[in-house]
């Protein structure tokens, strides 16, 4: 599938675009010009060749403060996106196994997550928890664990119902086996497309928290903490929300363009898979399946 | 491979049921639909409520300020019945809720209750024009998308409504009354003016924030519609339609688009939520007192039963608004079977 | 797509941006909005002083202040001390009544004093601390017994702590008076509120000084995202607003007055240090952070222009503020090195957690952070949401703390505040001075004319602040932005009167 | 090339195709190298061909509704006279539905699962006729009737999902009809439906060709289909017609090599009555009758493989309990194959299950090799399974086979969940297994989407009896394939039971297949058995109205109006729809 997935254009761009972030998360503190921490007497400035963004409202450099907060920007991203992953997949994996009345339970939990206002309940949750990052991550991450849920239970039941895992459970398969060496393979690309959607949903969600003042402590740099603050010098500054606007965006787009391609890829390996064989003598009909038959 | 064989009803028993077969699907389906629901409030509120019991807080505080000595704290939690086990507080709880009681807030002594129905109106109409706006650009877009199906339209529409969808929606606010309240004048950058005022200024006040709240659900609806409505295409009842001799008009709005937008109308009943969660941020910078400033801002001070009474409403509204879209949906494909 | 919409919205809204702000009649309705949120709307309740400002229009005090500081007549027509200073008489004017025409006389004074004193949530106790008791003399005339010589008490009765709510209305309902239905004797009376978002007043004939008042509608919104206010102004929204000092160059450039400087709205920011907790039990320590902190930079940084350096807690010109105080620990890193050396810390070895409120004090924590790491002390920022402060502050449990004060009730309550005994400022409670508290004493019996009143009370300020736990860090101005078309407020420290307030032309 | 001079006159013919090719433009390649068919007025043409053949794309040309990027690059496509070529499509919506008209197969698939059934009937009727709503119900309810379904107004106001596949079928023709085209393409119509239903369908269509003068082109992958109802015949293979000509012709003297596998097929595994020649060789054990009660006087050696007494399935509980499996009882004996034949929904199905251990049994008992297994907890079950005394075959080997699993992982699988081999023991079995189903050893590193069907099932096959089974059940093992690899696997199956001499469970709704493997034959009826006994005296004297009628159903090559005559009889006394 990586293959398949290496053929697309968008999956391409995304895929270096993310490369372009995940080197900036690495090296970002070592790239910055200036101690992200360190203010001058130079407030506010404009753009100029020594700031390259100029500097925030007690002179730091802003380009330091964007690389420097690029770690933890990402890092809470990909925690927010870890914990999602672990609560929603696990549960939804095995609520197609353990039997009804853990999945009647499980699913009522996630109807419930899923009724609740999602914003105001991480706002509630993240100020009575105690204003940190570690909460605001738990609790997002929380939040979006039904999306892992519905995603993965529904990749593993459609696998469940299949000939070949009913094939592996007459040979007398346990559930394990059945998970490792059927569900989890397919149930992979679901995920791996929610996965990079949750990455985008995370990190304008932890931004918004940011912005709301719960969850990141100053002055450590974050891009939502950041752009939060630009927004209170709009007067001085009415261009600088600007740049973490296009870094959020731009990691947030190559989310979604790889989850995306993902989809495509999985669903070109699927059809590979299936009827690279076949494709010949099948071709006809499968032309006929996919076709558009309404502007004929 | 088990599936039960197809009903070969004898003849005279089926004339029977066809009345009653449908009033009993009827009935099966709606209380189908309450056996999920009901447990869902519950849960939700039970939830909220020990999200308020676990936060350790206290009206003590926030009351006494600098004369919070133990003793007066103990007195202040007795007083609220705060010493007493959980499960009965939840019990007691859950019971005024039923009886319409939300409790009062520890902050200033008011009812929860009568906060919420004085801004009621303030959040139902935002989220209720942001809804319309989404429903509006959404289907339109979406139609639209699949009209164009592959072509440069459906491309240019997807890549907008992708961007819209990421679109931080604080950035969107604050960008819309950028753009049309102090660039271009043409409409007030906060507040609120109630419907009774006129049609016109409610909505001239609303419009913006709506607009913001709207991008993600338009966003979603719109891709689920193309995606729906594209799918639908391919199915074969509309070749079947095509055959018979059916009119291109008449097969999308009677065929395809009624099978093609149960997707997009089940991501609307996810997307409510949404609105009333992004209130949060969009009645901030509209200067909106609606249900989210008064949720952040409880929160905030730690008035744990105005969160709880918020969180309760919203799972409430949440949960009606699942099962109207529910309702449409079994009309609309009575064949599905669905949760919420 | 978008523009269509909008434009479309535009034109329902009936175009012009006059009707589009709504709700108001014209131009004599002032149109407010503000960030913050009044919670009570008793003067007994409320806690913080910054919310007189939405009090003052509803209530009117007993005596009130001009222009230059000085006490003068309000619902009061003047009072009286006996020669030890310890009892106070005060004449209320004759045949005023509250907005529920209920009559201002003694009785009503004497219930809202004892009121302060025993209701539960009463936010004035501590200033009343020594006020003993009220007695009725006759029905325009009441007398407080004072506990010990002060002649505070005019300055205390000339605003919050002065301002009178209708008895019948506060011993019927307290809850309702102070959360939805304020009635006092001022010249504004309640049209409707929304607690916590939104109050309509409209002009209250039966005021004392009606004649006096021009402006015949205010509406104030509450909780206005700081962001948004000056698009409000801009987009006509409100033709008032308290505004940040970050915003004051941009409302100015839309073509509105500022009010602002330090004889009109004022806070102060500080760090408060908790002496009963390690590092801060060592004087030491705190001496080093004096002279590490540098006013100069967060006047600058953050105070657009419109800010002050200083170490003590007043503005220049404010009668408690001590010239010489400014010499006394000036910014000098080198030598808060060496104190902290010669005192055997190594550079690094003291640390400690700056608490807060998330929201309102960021920016000056960023700074304080960076100045003390300049000095190799180490510090983590916490800041977290009100109730969850409130309890380390008030509960006097944290080690040090940013925070912030606007009030201004009576110089003296300002000195205690911060450094007497109970003060609710003094995170490091019970701590203080007897230096702080000789001087206390003395200007407490001085009276407000006598010559001697303004040496003593800036020994009392420099006595305080020798007590080293709060450690200023600067002043600054509040800011209103306000439509060219109102006229100036008048200019009273501390204190927000529409008297004299008009529209000069419709717009 | 046959050629269609010998139909009378021109304006006799209602469709004429000429030539007809047509070229995928996306992928640049012709599918169709030219076809000419002649229909004649009231006549039928079949077209039989395996999927890819080319078959349905000439139809959906001939309708106007080929896919995206297909089009009719040469040749010409008369319909009524017109060439179709030239028509916009507002004259192509006109005239179809009222000229000319189809169904198709998956029937459910072709009808709106959101509307009401009798509402599109009655959609049609509105639009195209004008009929008010009243007039357009009741003609509706006419048309259902017409087309034999019963109760017409219940009918009516159903959904897709609550009828059975041969009810939709019908009220598809119902829709077909109702506008009286002169021609109706029933593309695959019958496909996948049951045998008994399928000849419903088939004689609905020859009724109503006599009925109301419609001209039918049949397409069908099923020789036997096409030869029942059609004058004349069309074999197309990989987009040629390979022959051409009329019916008996092409049944008699096939030329093709191809039409001769199609009919051979036909003779060997059908159940061509008039086909002369002996049967299959028969197997050398002696049928038992069954029921056969439980005697302790059996020898060891015959001590049954499979012993089912009084065996009870239900499904759900309350109202919505279903009765799957009543009171059947059975007993297989080692090497011995057993045949169950049976419509859809008659509990084949559940029977395999139940003595897998899957089936929730109600009553009676179930013995595999000695040991009960009727009421098996979840790890019983799985030391059952472990076991391999059962094994199974499903009837679509894509479907059962893991797609990302190669053809060695797929067939080790067994021995791997058994445990207890080292890695080249389980190769070795694998190697030896793959060789004795007849697959290459090159093929165990592809995946199953590069294998053909036929090579999927051994696959399959091999699978299941790597783990040395005593009894092999085969559900429907070769009615997903094409007629070469039917015939294949079949072959195999027999080979099999002599070389490793497992029992097998074969269960089929094509009474030929299993009349052509079976020792005995079960017949199942709406969750009962209603007949059982050796195979040759069940097809040849069948004694259960619903047996006769299954033998009578059966697609052959020469059935005729005399056999539609008998089951229309026995349908009626069976309620069969």
């Amino acid at each position: 599938m990586i293959r398949t997935l290496l053929r697309l254009t968008s999956a391409r761009v995304a895929l270096v675009l993310l490369a372009i972030i995940a080197v900036v998360a690495v090296l970002g503190p070592v790239l910055a010009p200036y101690d992200p921490l360190k203010g001058s007497g130079r407030t506010l400035a404009g753009p100029s060749a020594k700031h390259w963004l100029g500097t925030d409202y007690i002179g730091r450099d802003v380009l330091s403060r964007i690389l420097a907060g690029a770690p933890l920007s990402i890092v809470s991203t990909l925690e927010v996106a870890g914990i999602a992953l672990v609560l929603g997949t696990i549960p939804g994996i095995l609520s197609v196994y353990l039997g009804s009345v853990v999945e009647w339970l499980s699913l009522r939990v996630v109807d419930t997550f899923i009724a609740l206002p999602f914003l105001v309940f991480a706002v509630a949750m993240t100020a009575l928890l105690g204003n940190g990052i570690t909460q605001a991550m738990i609790v997002v991450g929380m939040l979006l664990a039904p999306v892992f849920y519905r995603v993965s239970r529904a990749a593993t039941m459609s696998v469940a119902r299949s000939q070949y895992v009913e094939a592996a459970a007459i040979a007398g398969a346990s559930t394990a086996w059945i998970v490792r060496s059927h569900v989890w393979s397919k149930v992979l690309p679901s995920i791996a497309v929610t996965l990079a959607n949750t990455l985008g949903i995370g990190l304008v969600v932890i931004s918004s928290l940011t912005f709301l003042g719960i969850g990141i402590q100053p002055p450590t740099p974050t891009w939502g903490g950041i752009l939060a603050s630009d927004l209170g010098y709009l007067a001085q500054k009415p261009y600088a929300p600007v740049f973490p606007t296009l870094l959020i965006l731009a990691a947030v787009l190559a989310c979604n363009l790889l989850a995306d391609a993902i989809r495509d890829a999985a669903g070109e390996t699927g059809r590979a898979l299936t009827g690279a064989k076949t494709a010949r003598s099948n071709r006809t009909r499968r032309l006929a399946a996919s076709a558009d038959p309404s502007r004929s | 491979m088990s599936a039960p064989p197809p009903a070969l009803t004898a003849p005279s028993a089926a004339r029977r049921g066809v009345a009653a077969h449908r009033i009993g699907r009827a009935v099966a389906s709606t209380a189908r639909l309450l056996a999920i629901f009901v447990p869902v409030f519950l849960l939700g509120t039970f939830l909220t409520y020990l999200l308020g019991h676990l936060s350790g807080r206290s009206p003590a505080y926030l009351q006494l300020g600098d004369a919070a000595s133990p003793q007066a704290v103990a007195a202040i939690e007795h007083k609220w019945g705060l010493d007493r086990p959980f499960l009965v507080q939840y019990g007691d709880w859950l019971g005024s809720v039923l009886h319409g009681d939300l409790g009062t807030s520890w902050y200033n002594g008011l009812s929860v209750a009568h906060a919420l129905g004085q801004r009621a109106a303030i959040t139902l109409s935002a989220a209720g024009v942001a809804l319309v706006l989404g429903i509006v650009f959404g289907f339109a877009l979406g139609a639209l998308a699949a009209h164009f199906h592959t072509r440069w339209p459906d491309r240019a529409i997807t890549t907008f409504t992708t961007v819209i969808s990421v679109l931080p929606p604080f950035i969107v606010g604050i960008g819309l009354a950028a753009v049309f309240a102090v660039g271009l004048q043409i409409l007030p950058a906060a507040g609120y003016v109630p419907i009774q005022a006129g049609l016109g200024p409610w909505l001239s006040h609303l419009i913006l924030p709506a607009i913001a709240l709207s991008f993600d659900t338009a966003a979603d609806v719109a891709r689920q519609l193309r995606n729906g409505l594209v799918s639908a295409y391919r199915g074969n009842y509309v070749t079947g339609a095509i055959v018979r001799g059916l009119g291109p008009r008449r097969i999308f709005f009677v065929h395809v688009l009624r099978n093609g937008i149960a997707p997009a109308l089940a991501v609307l009943g996810l997307k409510f939520p949404n609105l009333l969660g992004g209130a949060v941020i969009i009645e901030a910078i509209f200067g909106l007192s609606g249900y989210g400033v008064y949720a952040s801002q409880a929160a905030v001070r730690g008035d744990v039963p105005a969160v709880q009474g918020v969180l309760v409403v919203s799972v409430v509204l949440v949960v009606v608004f699942n099962l109207l879209v529910n309702i449409v949906l079994n009309r609309v494909t009575p064949d599905a079977d669905r949760g919420v | 797509m978008l523009t269509a919409l909008v434009t479309a919205g535009a034109l329902l809204a009936g175009c012009s941006t006059g009707s589009a702000a709504g709700g108001g009649s014209g131009s004599d309705t002032v149109r407010w909005g503000t960030k913050q949120i009044a919670v009570a709307w008793d003067p007994v309740v409320t806690g913080s002083t910054g919310a007189t400002n939405y009090l003052t229009p509803i209530y009117e005090s007993l005596f009130t202040l001009d222009e230059k500081r000085e006490v003068k007549p309000a619902l009061a027509e003047g009072y009286k001390y006996n020669p030890a200073g310890d009892e106070i008489t005060i004449r209320l004017r004759p045949k005023l009544t509250f907005q529920d025409g209920s009559p201002v006389n003694a009785e009503a004074v004497k219930f809202n004093i004892d009121r302060i004193k025993s209701q539960q949530n009463s936010a004035l106790k501590g200033s009343y601390n020594n006020v003993k008791s009220a007695t009725v003399i006759d029905d325009l005339t009441v007398r407080l017994d004072l506990g010990q010589q002060d002649y505070q008490i005019p300055r205390l009765l000339a605003v919050r702590g002065g301002m009178l709510p209708s008895k019948v209305a506060a011993a019927a309902d307290p809850v309702k008076l102070s959360q939805t239905l304020p009635v006092g004797a001022g010249p504004y009376k309640v049209v409707e509120l929304v607690p916590e978002s939104k109050i309509v007043l409209e002009k209250w004939d039966g005021y004392w000084d009606a004649a006096n008042i021009h402006v015949k509608r205010i509406e104030i919104d509450f909780g206005i995202d700081a962001s948004t206010l000056v698009p409000g102004l801009q987009s006509g929204v409100y033709n008032f607003a308290q505004i940040d000092g970050a915003q004051i160059q941009q409302a100015r450039g839309a073509g509105f007055d500022i009010l602002a400087g330090v004889d009109r709205q004022w806070g102060s920011t500080f760090l408060s240090l908790n002496r009963n907790k390690a590092p801060f039990t060592d004087p030491k320590v705190v001496e080093a952070i004096r002279y590490a902190v540098n006013p100069a930079e967060f006047a600058d940084k953050l105070g657009f222009g419109e800010g002050e350096p200083t170490h003590q807690p007043f503005p220049k010109g404010h009668p408690a503020y001590v010239d010489g105080l400014q010499t006394e620990h000036p910014y000098n890193p080198a030598r808060a090195r060496e104190i902290l050396a010669k005192a055997g810390y190594s550079d690094g070895e003291i640390s400690f957690e700056i608490a807060g409120i998330a929201n309102n004090f960021d920016q000056p924590a960023e700074v304080l952070q960076e100045q003390l790491k300049a000095v190799g002390i180490k510090t983590t920022i916490k800041l977290t949401d009100f109730a969850n402060w409130g309890k380390g502050y008030y509960g006097k449990t944290l080690a040090a703390s940013i925070f912030g004060y606007v009030g201004r009730d009576s110089h003296v309550q300002a000195l205690t505040e911060h450094y007497d005994t109970g003060g609710v400022l003094n995170l490091s409670s019970p701590y203080t001075s007897a230096p702080f508290q000789a001087a206390l004493k003395a200007v407490r019996a001085t009276p407000l004319d006598s010559p001697d009143y303004g040496p003593r009370l800036q020994a009392a300020a420099k006595a305080g602040y020798e007590n080293g736990s709060t450690v200023s860090l600067y002043t600054y101005a509040s800011a209103i932005a306000k439509k060219k078309s109102l006229s100036d407020l008048p200019a009273i420290d501390g204190f927000l009167s529409w008297k004299g307030v008009a529209f000069t032309h419709s717009d | 090339m046959t050629s269609s001079a010998q139909v009378s006159a021109d304006r006799d013919a209602v469709l004429t195709l000429t030539d007809v090719r047509i070229h995928n433009d996306a992928a640049d390649e012709e599918l169709v190298h030219g076809v000419s068919l002649r229909l004649r007025r009231g006549g039928v043409v079949g077209i039989v061909g395996e999927s890819g053949s080319g078959k349905s794309l000439t139809c959906k040309a001939v309708l106007g509704v080929l896919p995206e990027h297909v089009e009719v690059s040469g040749g010409s496509i008369e319909l009524l006279g017109r060439d179709v070529a030239g028509l916009s499509p507002q004259e192509w919506t006109a005239l179809r539905g009222t000229s000319i008209s189809a169904v198709f197969q998956d029937p459910a698939s072709y009808l709106n699962p959101s509307i009401r059934v009798g509402k599109q009937v009655q959609e049609v009727l509105r639009v195209k006729q004008g009929l008010s709503r009243a007039a357009a119900k009741q003609r509706a309810i006419e048309l259902l009737d017409a087309v034999h379904l019963h109760d017409p107004e219940y009918v009516y106001e159903q959904y897709v999902h609550e009828l059975s596949g041969g009810m939709l079928q019908r009220v598809l023709i119902a829709i077909a009809i109702s506008l009286e085209p002169e021609v109706l393409i029933a593309d695959e119509a019958t496909t996948a439906l049951d045998t008994t239903v399928q000849a419903g369908i088939l004689d609905l269509l020859v009724e109503l060709k006599d009925r109301i003068g419609l001209s039918l082109v049949v397409v069908s992958h099923d020789l036997a289909v096409v030869a029942q109802l059609c004058d004349e015949v069309l074999v197309m293979r990989d987009g040629h017609v390979v022959e051409q000509g009329p019916t008996s012709e092409i049944l008699h003297t096939p030329q093709h090599e191809y039409t001769r596998l199609l009919v051979a097929e036909h003779e060997q595994y059908g159940l061509n009555s008039s086909a002369t020649g002996p049967r299959p060789p028969a197997p050398v054990s002696v049928p038992v009758l069954v029921p056969e009660p439980r005697s302790s006087t059996m020898p060891a050696s015959t001590e049954p493989v499979l012993q089912v007494d009084g065996l009870g399935v239900h499904f759900g509980r309350g109202r919505g309990r279903k009765q799957a499996l009543e009171g059947a009882s059975l007993v297989i004996r080692p090497g011995e194959t057993v045949g169950v034949i049976g419509e859809s929904g008659a509990g084949k199905s559940t029977l395999a299950r139940a003595v897998l251990g899957l089936a929730p049994v109600s009553a009676g008992s179930v013995q595999v090799a000695g040991r009960d297994i009727t009421h098996l907890s979840g790890r019983e079950r799985r030391a059952f399974g472990r076991d391999g005394v059962v094994q199974y075959v499903f009837q679509d080997p894509l479907r059962s086979l893991d797609p990302e699993h190669t053809v060695a992982v797929s067939v080790a699988e067994p021995l791997r969940i058994r445990g207890g081999l080292d890695r080249a023991a389980i190769d070795e079995a694998v190697r030896r297994q793959v060789r004795a189903v007849r697959l290459d050893e090159s093929l165990l590193d592809r995946f199953p989407g590069e294998l053909s069907g036929g090579q999927r099932q051994r696959v399959a096959i091999a699978r299941a009896l790597i783990s040395s089974p005593r009894l092999l059940i085969l559900d429907e093992p070769v009615s997903a394939l094409d007629s070469a690899n039917r015939v294949a696997i079949l072959e195999l199956l027999r080979e099999l039971r002599s070389t490793v001499g497992v029992a097998m469970l074969f269960i089929s709704h094509d009474l030929g297949s299993v009349a052509g493997i079976s020792d005995r034959t079960i017949v199942l009826y709406r969750s009962r058995i209603v007949e059982a006994g050796d195979t040759a005296r069940i097809v040849s004297a069948p004694a259960h109205p619903y047996t006769r009628l299954l033998v009578g159903s059966a697609p052959t090559l020469t059935s005729g109006p005399t056999d539609r005559v008998q089951r229309e009889r026995l349908r009626a006394g069976l309620f069969v729809s």
